[in-house]
């Protein structure tokens, strides 16, 4: 027993913010968010050469080979930094759903390729989230799709239409008539799929956590600041206890995420009642991080200048990502 | 006890209700409108309240030499329930007609209630409020910007914030430190300041939803004569609060925007129980509490029009009024958001928020503008509780 | 449109309050608790000397003939002053009951000679709270019983076993095989079982109002008079919060009881999704002010010799009486 | 990350459990014990004790010269599920156990220790604490009680109250104020005090479940020597607050109590979804929610403990745990409530309530005593958020 990340796990999180403090401040991920596909494939090459893209793709394809407990803090810290890259899809869903695929010939030729171009930078492979399933990954070159009893790799054409949503992030709609190479199919496909749901789920509970993180630390450093009646409002009951409140919530969320993580890495067959818990807390306290910070920042937390609105609306849209906390809690009671 | 509308209340509702669907602009007779907050959509509200104005009905309880029909307040509560349930545009003039017109009514000379409250009622001059500033926001009484005596008038420098409607506004109203010796909540005076004065500039502020519902409004020796100052001078905070308890400014917050959205709320839930009842199940209860929490605002509502129209003076009970509107309005809108998922997150293609977006980020900034629900906690449980200031 | 009470209603109301603060304090309670049937016959005389025990009673059985709305202020009332007696199953229950009963020319006899004895303050007839149907009101000479598709009207045998509530309240075992006078049979024994689940639930709600007031009535005092590092414990934010935001749910419970009454008064059609309305607020509203009542009691809060458990035990128990809020929820969708 | 327990822990897991089937009164077998709070029922829990620390099991994390094992936190918490488990009886001897156990190693002269110790450990010696007072709840810091230097040692004077099994404990240890020129946190010792010393007085309290799980203790003039005194004399506050962050300080409110009764409530919801699906239904979301609450507190429980052992202080975050384990075991307790509905709520022939209503009355003090939750988050606001003091 030892519940805990090590040295090298916590040296690559650090890392990682560190590079988002300087290639991603909030003014960068203001702009990300004007036009589709709401990132920058810059700043996407320059995670490949942190490493970061290859986390989860295997040795043999080139990759880092690493689990879900390392991607969770990676994804944790891009919540905090609010990085707009599609770490997530990528990394937490697409990636392992095609390592782990069997599919036809042209299907084993693919998934090397793919897998070695994303683990590089060169490419982006995107997912469906079933929550949404008209749309997909946008700015993906390939995406991922479910189609009758197969998953199929289907190119995305330029043309796609692209939506907005409130956060920023942008979706592509989905190929309706894929046409590309079966990646699986039959029970393998539907595993397959199973497998995916837990993951997008447990990679949206760790961006959460990150981002409820940054929200509280936003509005603790505007209540030590900001100056109402002759004091920091940080020095008034209802604003600690508005903050203390939602901090707990998210602290206690935190450890299921790391644990589902390591049920994932682990094969442990209560693997996906794991994830659903820790996509359940983590898309409430996120909720409620976002509430409290911006009931502490008050109307400057309102506008679009102030930066807190970046991580608020993430915080809306992840919540409810890839299943919200009532469907997880749902699964809890189904699988408990 | 008697919850029934009279007869003659029951005609002005039928009035209300047909003349509203005749003509509140809808898809293919000039509707809906666009945004209130551009520039073309501001002027287009603008019109409707002066369509509204020629049938009078833009301010059903002001006198009639004012433009109104001289009703009482469960006539304006019937008038408002119609314009809801009509789904009529939001009211453009309403910071100008629900927040300064009661206190003209109670403060302004005769001049300046014929000067002013017709324009208001029409449309034809829309008001912004100037209370908060950087540095006065929760703490409204910290007021800086200087109102300083001139020859016929005051001199006003400074800077106010958080203007509702201030982009494209005609008027503003709101407080200034008239005696600079006096501290807090006294040597304030209330002032009316064209926003087109010479020295006056205006800062759109985006809101969450990326449109310029606010503004800060700069002061750089803004004369303002005699005549556009409300109340006695050094006396504006008890102008501003004196009206927050009386009949007239009850500003109830009209009910009829829940009882509205509690009913849309439900109709989406009954599509769902069809589509997917296992997450209807799972909503049920969030739903029902909303219906009933609408419910509970309206009734609520009436009970207080019932004591305002016997004379007794509504006081601390605004503050809970205003704690359970804001509570409600985004238990709604929250419930709503869950039930419909994630598609109503996605925005249009001119990256504009749907309708339960749309009043879910309306929602959002409930609990904290005219006066934060920590400030309204702290009202009800000093002057109905009779807890001790701190 | 006058939503108000009149200057009679709010006379009596003020009538039962001097009564129960003479004949009632805290320590009247405590000792009624202490055996079956929980309450004082000898009280119970003195509110039918004040006309309580007759306010529903028709003036042709020698009653009032008032309705709901003059009886939920005196239900009201009884919950604020702790009253101990069956008023709600007696005056909101029964007596409507019997009052509208067509039974058989037996029942015909019985009514008038029950319906005059409650008035005047010499018998006491009980019900049954559905959400707990093995029981009736303890201290009931006779008791309405559904019993297959009729209501009937059985005596109570004095050695009926007897059950204390964790509020201090008596349950007397149903009888179990009713031997009583038919009251209602079929298609009406039905409407009235309905009508009486509707007239539990708004007569629990309106003593729930008034417990909950009272309830933040004590804390409030307590609050203004304890004091910790060195101020009253009133003046920190945490403790005003709590209490404003339990205040704000339980005076907006009230005029949701209130209308609920008229509507029943009124034969509105609504009338029974009105007493839902009524019942899911006032249970959730009573139940937050028990929490913040006793959170800001403290210790003292927690002790048997302190007043407040009387009342917030009471809460508990009426909170799931004749249905509780979940229940009373369900029933609104399915009526709005 | 390694969430296993290794072999030698599941080995020690496998005997506690055995032990503890074996060994738990239960019907039949001299159980269930009576009332803790009764005398006959506080001498059933003693002999309790004494059973389990005949089989080294009262204190596992102990030297084993004090009676222990000489384990380690992580084998204590697989002591603790397993108590839970097992249903065995609450521990009368916990506030020795695991309040003042912890300062005794850190501060204890050797002498204290080897005195103290080994009857705390078999039961032989119950210990009540004495830290509040009717003025000093909260504000904890507002002792009053005096400690008077005499020949020889101290005399105490004052009075204590919500001392929890003060009604039969043996030994008190509490707080008295030394310097009577100091104030607030200083001139405070800590004292150790039997409760047959003359002078010493106690008053039982009723609790909300008519028992007397607490007392008022009086002091006049009761004589204690210098070798009751734990720690340095006037330093008693850092004495006392010391261990908390420590590692056998941690006091780690055990997980095993709210993943119990959570998943004793997940069988209630099961068996209800049989009987009432629609019933069940409503009360899904809350019953997974404090399944996965009680999961979440376990968890965070060994990532706590993780860090305590790898020698990293553990400060504030104690102040999160009491907030989450309270919250948590209130939300479960009220659940099940809710769910066995009203009766839930009857007493027994003998006026006691049944298990659920039992836990239900014992979880609404949990966010009050320790410290309250308001004092906690004030804790959590100013050292972990940082924000400044009131």
């Amino acid at each position: 027993m030892r519940f805990a990340f090590d040295e090298q796990q916590l040296q690559f999180r650090a890392q990682l913010r560190s590079f988002a403090e300087k290639e991603c401040p909030p003014d960068a991920i203001r702009t990300a968010w004007e036009q589709a596909p709401g990132w920058s494939r810059d700043r996407w090459a320059h995670l490949a050469e942190l490493g970061v893209t290859a986390v989860t793709v295997p040795e043999s394809h080139g990759g880092l080979g690493l689990g879900f407990v390392d991607l969770v803090l990676l994804l944790e810290e891009a919540g905090y930094s609010g990085l707009p890259e599609p770490l997530l899809d990528v990394l937490a869903v697409a990636v392992p759903l095609l390592a782990q695929a069997e599919g036809t010939a042209a299907e084993g030729l693919l998934r090397d390729r793919v897998l070695r171009a994303v683990a590089e930078g060169g490419a982006v492979v995107g997912v469906v989230d079933p929550a949404s399933p008209s749309v997909v990954t946008a700015g993906a070159e390939l995406v991922l799709v479910p189609f009758g009893d197969e998953i199929r790799a289907v190119d995305v054409p330029d043309g796609a239409a692209r939506h907005r949503l409130v956060d920023g992030t942008w979706r592509a709609a989905a190929p309706s008539a894929p046409a590309g190479v079966v990646v699986a199919e039959g029970a393998r496909a539907r595993q397959l799929l199973a497998a995916a749901a837990d993951h997008g789920a447990l990679g949206a509970a760790a961006v959460l956590v990150g981002a409820a993180t940054r929200m509280l630390v936003m509005a603790a450093d505007y209540a030590r600041q900001r100056v109402q009646f002759g004091k920091p409002i940080g020095s008034f009951q209802a604003v600690k206890h508005h903050l203390a409140g939602a901090l707990v919530r998210v602290e206690f969320a935190k450890p299921l995420v790391y644990r589902a993580a390591w049920s994932l890495d682990e094969g442990d067959p209560d693997a996906a009642l794991h994830c659903a818990m820790a996509k359940a807390a983590a898309s409430d306290a996120a909720r409620r991080a976002a509430r409290a910070a911006l009931q502490v920042h008050g109307a400057i937390g309102y506008t679009w200048e102030h930066d807190l609105h970046l991580w608020m609306k993430r915080a809306w849209v992840l919540a409810g990502a890839w299943g919200d906390a009532g469907h997880h809690r749902a699964t809890v009671l189904a699988r408990a | 006890m008697d919850l029934r509308f009279d007869a003659e209340q029951e005609r002005f509702r039928d009035e209300v209700r047909s003349w509203l669907e005749a003509n509140v602009p809808r898809a293919g007779r000039g509707g809906p409108l666009p945004s209130l907050d551009t520039a073309e959509g501001f002027e287009a509200h603008r019109a409707w309240e002066r369509t509204m104005y020629d049938a009078r009905l833009s301010v059903v309880s002001w006198p009639e030499e004012y433009g109104g029909r001289g009703l009482g307040l469960l006539e304006w509560l019937v008038f408002e329930e119609e314009y809801y349930r009509a789904q009529a545009p939001t009211r453009v003039g309403q910071n100008g007609i629900f927040l300064l017109a009661p206190t003209l009514f109670e403060f302004g000379t005769d001049a300046q209630k014929e000067r002013y409250l017709p324009p208001m009622a029409s449309g034809e001059e829309i008001w912004c409020q100037g209370w908060s500033e950087p540095d006065a926001g929760s703490d409204l009484a910290g007021i800086r910007s200087r109102a300083v005596r001139r020859d016929g008038g005051w001199e006003l420098s400074g800077q106010k914030t958080w203007c509702s409607r201030g982009a494209f506004a005609d008027w503003l109203f709101g407080l200034f430190r008239s005696d600079p010796d006096a501290e807090r909540h006294k040597g304030l005076t209330y002032f009316l300041v064209p926003m087109d004065a010479p020295g006056l500039t205006v800062r759109p502020i985006a809101q969450l939803d990326g449109e310029t519902g606010f503004a800060e409004v700069f002061f750089d020796a803004v004369f303002v004569p005699d005549e556009q100052v409300l109340g006695d001078v050094h006396r504006g905070w008890e102008v501003a609060m004196a009206t927050a308890g009386s009949e007239r400014g009850l500003s109830l917050r009209s009910p009829a925007r829940y009882t509205e959205a509690a009913g849309r709320l439900l109709e989406r839930h009954r599509a769902l129980g069809r589509a997917d009842p296992s997450r209807a199940a799972r909503l049920a209860d969030a739903v029902a509490g909303a219906v009933v929490d609408a419910e509970a605002y309206r009734l609520h509502t009436y009970w207080t029009a019932t004591r305002a129209l016997a004379g007794e003076r509504i006081g601390a009970e605004t503050s809970m009024n205003k704690i359970f509107w804001s509570e409600t309005d985004l238990a709604i809108h929250e419930t709503a958001l869950e039930l419909l998922g994630p598609d109503a997150l996605v925005l249009d293609d001119e990256g504009r928020p749907g309708t339960w977006l749309d009043g879910f980020l309306f929602a959002l900034a409930g609990p904290i503008y005219a006066g934060t629900n920590e400030i309204q906690r702290n009202v009800v449980a000093e002057r109905v509780l009779g807890l001790p200031r701190s």
